[in-house]
């Protein structure tokens, strides 16, 4: 179980979180939506402990707030896809994918290329000559070479080709049945809720409600509280 | 160097004759011919990698052309460098937002004046009156954009301190401040929510009614394409697939798989 | 004929001396982005506290090179831990006023300390010397080619055989993106500042054995290992190393047919022509980022 | 020396005059404040230092003698890191905040001729700084009185000896290049004009990593005697140079080289080599350097070095010329100068100045470096003789 | 109307908001409090001090210069303090003729101008370390030059420079020489403050960020940079004519490789991309020394200066200005209540 425990968040000195509190549990997706600056992304910064925290981040039972960024990561097997992919441009696609992974995850390089076919004809190119999408690819094949136990993705699908989100997806949701937790952060609350078993509305840096996605109801009310329009 | 303004006269068709683009052995675009309506807004779909931002950089004058030429209106640009054309008045946007991250929104916006008949560096530089009859020009256009994006607020905002949203909306009120006769934007909403994917249609559709300008968009959220589009050109694996109006195109077999890796009628 | 080889030999030392010196700078700018301006200097402490060591406190010549080589280290890691990891991202050049005033307070402290004279080196085998063929080599010229070489390679194997380098240079680019992917961003930083330590101290030692020590005389080399660092890339490996050997030999070239005055206007021009003059792609740095 | 009323000079001297009742600035009952600027830091510090320390020694053992007219001297010795724009500007501190009375000596040529045209204006003597250049010493600079040659003179008389001893056929000389290295090339064209010598040229720019070429370039010109004019460093780096490629002709140097600094650290590398000797031997028999020895050892508890000597002397002449002003003020000290006649330190040859002579000195003696000492071949050597 | 936007420059432009009363109302503001300021020399301060004040002047136009080029195009340059060379040596070799200041002023940009394109032309396509790489060179080769023309220029020893002369006002007195200087300082000064608020100003600050916007707009990116480095080194050229004036000496060391990475120092330090920075950044370098002669301890400088410059360097990353920012934003902050809950 992945716990955030009214989790504050600053950057500089600008508060960005105000306490939130969250969990993922393992085999579940957790969806976060609200709007552009709602503290979705710091929420995941918070947990990787990239921004400037107070109160506790929980990994199985053990409070990994006083660790270092590389040490969450590597210990409690956690992965991450940045908003706006996070790829090292100086560095080739292969580069990019087992960069920080040990020898027993580089070996699972084979199956992430498996998954994105058109990465492996460019495994030595640079990742900035890619296209948006590729790019997005690498960046998920990262987090997936790692096998993580959480994974936090933000807006995946972002610049993707509708083809691509579904496939990813679907792959997320297969990844989540075989026993992932994933925290999920999606533009687009109706996909959301189509793929979490829940969704945490932020507002202000803080979460707003939590709607079990199985609650049409709920969920539509949801969407016209936070984004005062309905979705088609 | 003759700076005419081009904003302000009638926008321009935008065509494309055989364009090829290469990377080393690559090819990102082969043989492609297109034509974008004058004064109309378009679409430009297709999966990831089909060439949609290659396309707009070989329109834009951002990559070098193989083969082929670029158009607009009657001019063929092929030959000129990515600056004369934006001079010429075919002006984008960048998939990656790129801001003066240290500057304020109204220097970001400020900047696009570049395009208009500004006096000469020297004039500029000794503040004689051209220069300020310039300046209130400009700064003129910057405030009708920021107000029409709703950004007057945050004028004097940092940039780098926005949200990635905010960041967005610079980006095209850099492109709009000069009412360029062809606009290209390269996914303008991604990253925006629902509401602000809205407002942007909105702000687009009546810049488009009060400067008629050709417009080309490149985005993958069909809503969007289908309310804001009434031309939609479709690309895969670097060629040419099928152009019309949205209803045509999204309807069409081909570009289906291709985009959505399912044929309509697999989902009603 | 035999005068041309004798230019040569002295140009590829000196070369392969500016070469080792820029792989300690290479590494270093690869793992933090930044320039050290006192690097120059902290082989200088090595060096200079070493014969300080050895000349008046009657130290063993070894002991006291050891001592000095462990002080670079030490004062390398400092630099970074108090300093360059300080600066706050997004303030070019801040890298170059910091480490500016760093080079000026040891540059100071050293000649408080011991003093502002120069000094000879232990020769390190600059007296056992052979003729081959009219050129006159020395042991020293040897041990310096050959340490270089030696370095550099395994340098290269430990940076492109091991996941050591792709990490290195993630945490150069982006440190956050570097530590969310696992890397131990800080481990990584520290052991490179260490070990650009210990290469600064060897590229000092071996200067001291053929010119002298004082409290200035590496900035020539830090100057001329930029020179090359610049012209060939900071964010490539062969090149550049290849530039430094070459700018050795061009250097004693220039300086013997022109006469000694013409040294640095050769070199300089040489700077600007090539840069002016080379295909674009070897002229942009490497970040280049599509449109 | 003149009377009082000595004020109207040539065109060249420093017209102040002296007015005996003047109490010039810097003067008060108890104490009167002389200074300097010198290179305390950088890579020119080593000789300002030794220099400084020479001057406080020799004005301790004055003071403590009772100084000068019952007051003590005091120096006030600035830094310029051997930057001329620096030196003028503490130059101006010492002249303009200090208020001292008189510029005691000084160490380092670009430095202090950076901070001569403003002592002109200010008409504030400058007394036996070592600052050898052609600028100083003549009538240009009426307000600089110098106690040491030129290095047109000094490389003029080096290569008299050696042509005394032997003929040449080829002569070179490695210089810093640049105006110092220029001027010992005329002076040892002067001594070799229509004497048939060939004379190689080679200058040198401070920061050479490689000497290499340069040694190429001599062994090839192949000249029996190599002439030096650099840092110690360098010095030490060239002949390091020339023996690593097998190249050991007989060499000679500026008088910098004649300081234990130097002879200490590069020795082994310069057995035999001719150096100029601006000041006496410190192993000479003479008494007043057996006596300066003594003192200067008493007050710093270790033996002078070259540097010592020089900072020594300078504040030597300095209190001599305040002993003779018959008022305590700049016109009254000009005058006093102006009085010098082969006055005798025993540290350098004999000062002479006169109404418009600022020159001081116009000879050197020859050392020659034996082992780790260094031997005096002729105390001193003019160029009148 | 051109106001010495000495404060706050970032504020490139107008905000649309802001009524015409108030900008002209800050100008003015800025403008006395820059009068006052420069009158507290020649009113309080004795003649060592006042020729201080002179060299932060000419400094202070030097530094503007660089800030011009690096703080807001982004072009890194260590040839700066050569430049200011270029002019001083002009000045030298003109007034040795026996030209007045108006014919030295006149050639100092001139020759400066030329000096500057034969630098800025080849190295169009560089940027960053490697352009600053080539300005290096050019500083040495411009050493060379001197050292090898000692007939000309005085060579190694420099050379000592007349005074400028107007009317019964001399240079080389402290007091003439501030108020001869205070005049070009005052208009370079304007000139840079105004910079800002124009297309010009901001095609440099595109060009500084992104050379790719910059140019998707239609900015000549090398033409900016060409600019950029024409109107700094014009600067530098008029700094190094008033340096020599005011100084009466000049040399090399003066103008090396050290000389110029102090001046990149003071606008770092100042704050870059500032013109109030660039003026801290010269009072900075000048004054500093000072204080410790003020100590009592002038010989300390040396030793304690390097660790001081990283210190400041390392507590102020943004500048003495940035602090100034941060501090003003803190004040406000408290006032205006919470800041940062959207
Ligand atoms: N680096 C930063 N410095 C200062 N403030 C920041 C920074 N990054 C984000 N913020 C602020 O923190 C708040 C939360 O931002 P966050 O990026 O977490 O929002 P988000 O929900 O991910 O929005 P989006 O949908 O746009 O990605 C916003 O007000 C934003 O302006
Ligand atoms: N500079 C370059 N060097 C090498 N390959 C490139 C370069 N630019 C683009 N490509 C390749 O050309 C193809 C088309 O890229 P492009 O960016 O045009 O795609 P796109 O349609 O915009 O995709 P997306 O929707 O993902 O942004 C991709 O396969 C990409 O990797
Ligand atoms: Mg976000
Ligand atoms: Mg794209």
């Amino acid at each position: 179980m992945l716990t955030l425990d009214s989790v504050k968040g600053w950057y500089g000195r600008t508060q960005a979180l105000f306490g939130v509190d969250l969990h993922v549990a393992p085999g579940k997706t957790v969806a976060l939506v609200g709007t552009n600056g709602a503290g979705k992304t710091t929420t995941l910064r918070a947990i990787l402990g990239a921004v400037r925290t107070e109160g506790s981040v929980r990994v199985d039972g053990e409070e990994i707030s006083a660790k270092p960024t590389h040490r969450r990561v590597n210990d409690h097997r956690i992965a991450i896809v940045h908003e706006g992919r996070g790829l090292l441009s100086q560095l080739t696609v292969l580069e990019n994918l087992v960069v920080g992974a040990n020898r027993a995850e580089r070996a699972r390089i084979g199956e992430v290329l498996e998954l994105f076919p058109v990465l492996r004809d460019r495994t030595h190119q640079k990742v900035s000559l890619l296209s948006g999408g590729q790019q997005q690819m690498v960046a998920l094949g990262r987090a997936l070479l790692r096998d993580p136990k959480y994974l936090l993705l933000d807006e995946p699908g972002l610049g993707l080709a509708p083809v691509v989100i579904d496939e990813i997806y679907t792959y997320i949701a297969e990844l989540c049945s075989r026993g992932m937790g994933v925290l999920l952060v999606e533009q687009s609350v109706t996909r959301a809720a189509s793929v979490a078993d829940e969704l945490v509305l932020l507002r202000v840096g803080a979460v707003d409600r939590v709607v079990d996605t199985r609650d049409r109801e709920r969920v539509d009310q949801l969407v016209a509280d936070a984004f005062g329009v309905h979705h088609s | 160097m003759s700076r005419t303004a081009t904003h302000n006269t009638v926008a321009p068709a935008v065509r494309t004759e055989g364009l090829t683009v290469r990377y080393g052995a690559f090819q990102a675009l082969s043989d492609v011919t297109v034509s974008l309506p004058a004064g109309q807004i378009s679409g430009l779909i297709g999966p990831n990698g089909a060439g949609k931002t290659t396309l707009l950089n070989a329109i834009s004058g951002f990559t070098s052309i193989a083969e082929g030429s670029v158009h607009v209106g009657h001019a063929d640009l092929t030959a000129l460098d990515a600056r004369r054309r934006a001079l010429a008045g075919v002006v984008r946007g960048f998939q990656t937002v790129r801001l003066l991250d240290r500057e304020s929104v109204l220097t970001n916006v400020l900047i696009g004046t570049e395009r208009l008949p500004q006096p000469s560096a020297l004039a500029q530089f000794f503040g004689l009156p051209s220069q300020w009859r310039a300046g209130r020009r400009d700064t003129a256009a910057a405030a009708e954009v920021l107000d029409l994006l709703g950004l007057t607020g945050q004028a004097h905002r940092r940039v780098d301190e926005l949200p990635f949203a905010s960041r967005r909306l610079v980006e095209v009120a850099r492109v709009l401040v000069s009412s360029p006769s062809v606009i290209l934007l390269d996914e303008p909403a991604a990253g925006l929510d629902q509401e602000g994917r809205q407002e942007l249609a909105a702000v687009l559709t009546r810049v488009h009614h009060n400067h008629p300008s050709t417009m080309v968009v490149v985005e993958h959220d069909v809503d969007l394409v289908k309310s804001l589009c009434s031309y939609v050109i479709a690309l895969d694996s670097g060629a040419f697939l099928r152009d019309g109006t949205p209803a045509e195109v999204f309807g069409d077999r081909q570009v289906q798989l291709a985009y959505f890796g399912r044929a309509a009628g697999a989902d009603a | 004929m035999g005068d041309l080889g004798q230019i040569l030999v002295g140009g590829i030392t000196t070369g392969s001396l500016y070469a080792l010196f820029l792989l300690g700078v290479l590494i270093v700018f690869q793992v933090s982005k930044s320039i050290n301006f006192a690097y120059g200097q902290v082989g200088m402490i090595a060096a200079f506290s070493a014969w300080f060591l050895y000349s008046e406190q009657g130290l063993p010549v070894p002991l006291a090179l050891g001592v000095g080589v462990l002080l670079a280290v030490i004062v390398n890691s400092a630099i970074d831990y108090a300093a360059i990891r300080r600066i706050p991202e997004g303030r070019p050049g801040l890298d170059l006023v910091v480490t500016l005033g760093i080079f000026l307070l040891i540059t100071a402290v050293m000649q408080q300390l011991i003093d502002a004279n120069a000094h000879t080196f232990v020769s390190l085998g600059a007296d056992s010397r052979a003729e081959l063929g009219g050129v006159v080599v020395s042991l020293n010229d040897g041990i310096v080619v050959g340490l270089t070489v030696t370095i550099i390679v395994g340098a290269y194997l430990l940076l492109n055989r091991t996941s050591l380098g792709t990490s290195l240079r993630a945490s150069a680019e982006d440190a956050g993106i570097a530590q969310a992917a696992g890397v131990n961003v800080r481990a990584l930083r520290t052991a490179t500042w260490a070990a650009a330590g210990v290469i600064a101290a060897i590229v000092a030692v071996l200067v001291a054995s053929r010119l002298s020590v004082d409290a200035f005389y590496m900035t020539p080399f830090l100057i001329k290992a930029f020179i090359a660092g610049m012209i060939g890339g900071l964010d490539r490996f062969w090149l550049p190393l290849s530039v430094a050997v070459a700018l050795g030999v061009y250097e004693s070239l220039t300086v013997f047919i022109l006469g000694a005055s013409a040294g640095t206007p050769a070199v300089f021009l040489l700077i600007i022509v090539v840069l002016a003059l080379v295909p674009k792609r070897f002229v942009n740095e490497r970040n280049e980022v599509r449109a | 020396g003149c009377g009082g009323s000595s004020s109207g000079g040539g065109s060249s001297s420093a017209a102040n005059g002296c007015d005996v009742k003047e109490v010039g600035p810097g003067v008060t009952d108890s104490e009167i404040k002389v200074g300097t600027t010198m290179p305390l830091s950088g890579s020119g510090a080593a000789g300002g230092l030794g220099t400084k320390e020479g001057q406080e020694a020799y004005y301790a053992k004055l003071n403590a003698e009772g100084g000068i007219q019952g007051r003590k001297i005091k120096p006030i010795i600035l830094d310029d890191a051997y930057d001329p724009s620096t030196a003028q500007k503490q130059m101006r501190q010492l002249v303009e905040k200090e208020e001292i009375l008189v510029v005691s000596g000084g160490e380092g040529t670009p430095n202090f001729l950076g901070a001569v045209p403003y002592l002109d204006r200010k008409k504030v003597p400058a007394i036996a700084p070592y600052a050898p250049s052609d600028e100083l010493g003549g009538d240009k600079n009426p307000y600089v009185f110098m106690a040491t040659v030129d290095y047109i003179q000094e490389f003029e008389i080096l290569t008299n000896y050696v042509l005394k001893q032997e003929t040449p056929k080829k002569m070179a000389l490695v210089g810093v290049a640049g105006n110092v290295g220029e001027n010992a090339k005329l002076g040892m064209e002067k001594a070799l004009k229509d004497k048939g010598v060939e004379l190689l040229y080679v200058p040198e720019t401070p920061g050479t990593t490689d000497f290499t070429p340069i040694a190429t370039q001599l062994k090839q010109f192949n000249a029996e005697h190599v002439f030096l004019i650099l840092t110690n460093a360098d010095t030490g780096g060239l002949l390091q140079a020339m023996s690593r490629i097998g190249y050991t002709p007989k060499t000679g140097a500026w008088a910098g080289m004649s300081d234990d600094s130097y002879i200490k650290e590069f020795g082994a590398l310069s057995q035999n080599m001719l150096v100029a000797l601006e000041t006496a031997s410190l192993k000479s028999e003479n008494a007043q350097v057996k006596q300066f020895v003594a003192d200067f050892t008493k007050q710093t508890g270790k033996a002078p070095s070259k540097f010592n000597q020089l900072g020594w002397v300078q504040a030597q002449l300095t209190a001599e010329a305040l002993k003779r002003a018959k008022g305590l003020n700049r016109g009254c000290v000009i005058e006093a100068l102006e009085s010098f006649s082969n006055f005798e330190t025993g540290i350098v040859p004999p000062v002479t100045w006169g109404k418009d002579d600022r020159a001081g000195v116009d000879a050197v003696g020859i050392g020659q470096i034996k082992g780790t000492e260094l031997v005096v071949l002729e105390e001193t050597q003019s160029l009148q003789k | 109307m051109t106001g010495a936007t000495i404060t706050r420059p970032r504020r490139s432009a107008q905000p649309p908001a802001t009524g015409r009363g108030a900008g002209a109302r800050r100008i003015l503001t800025r403008v006395a409090v820059f009068a006052v300021i420069a009158a507290v020399p020649p009113l309080l301060f004795d003649d060592y001090w006042v020729f201080m004040s002179a060299q932060v002047l000419a400094f202070a136009v030097a530094t503007l210069g660089l800030d011009i080029l690096y703080g807001r195009t982004g072009q890194m340059s260590l040839a700066h303090a050569s430049f200011m060379g270029v002019g001083a040596y002009t000045t030298y070799i003109v007034s040795s003729y026996g030209h007045g200041p108006a014919i030295q002023l006149g050639a100092v940009v001139v020759v400066a101008l030329l000096a500057a394109l034969v630098v800025a032309v080849p190295t169009l396509r560089l940027s960053g370390l490697r352009l600053a790489l080539v300005t290096l060179a050019f500083g040495e080769l411009l050493a060379w030059v001197i050292r090898e023309t000692t007939d000309l220029t005085g060579g190694t020893q420099g050379a000592s420079v007349d005074p400028i002369v107007i009317g019964t006002w001399d240079s080389s007195e402290p007091l003439h020489a501030y108020l001869i200087a205070l005049v070009p300082a005052a208009i370079a000064t304007l000139l840079a403050a105004h910079l800002g608020r124009t297309q010009l100003g901001r095609r440099m600050l595109a060009v500084r960020d992104t050379e790719l916007a910059a140019e998707s707009v239609g900015v000549a990116v090398a033409r900016t940079k060409i600019t950029a480095f024409l109107i700094s080194a014009v600067y530098a050229g008029i700094a190094g004519w008033l340096y020599a004036a005011i100084v009466g000496f000049i040399a090399p060391p003066d103008f090396d490789l050290f000389a110029s990475v102090y001046l990149f120092v003071a606008v770092v330090i100042g704050g870059a991309g500032t013109v109030l920075g660039a003026w801290l950044g010269a009072a900075y370098i000048v004054l500093v020394p000072e204080l410790f002669t003020l100590a009592g301890q002038p010989n300390l400088y040396p030793i304690v200066g390097g660790a001081l410059l990283a210190v400041v360097a390392l507590l102020v990353p943004d500048g003495i200005v940035g602090l100034g920012r941060g501090l003003w934003r803190r004040v406000r902050g408290a006032r205006g209540g919470q800041e940062g809950s959207r």
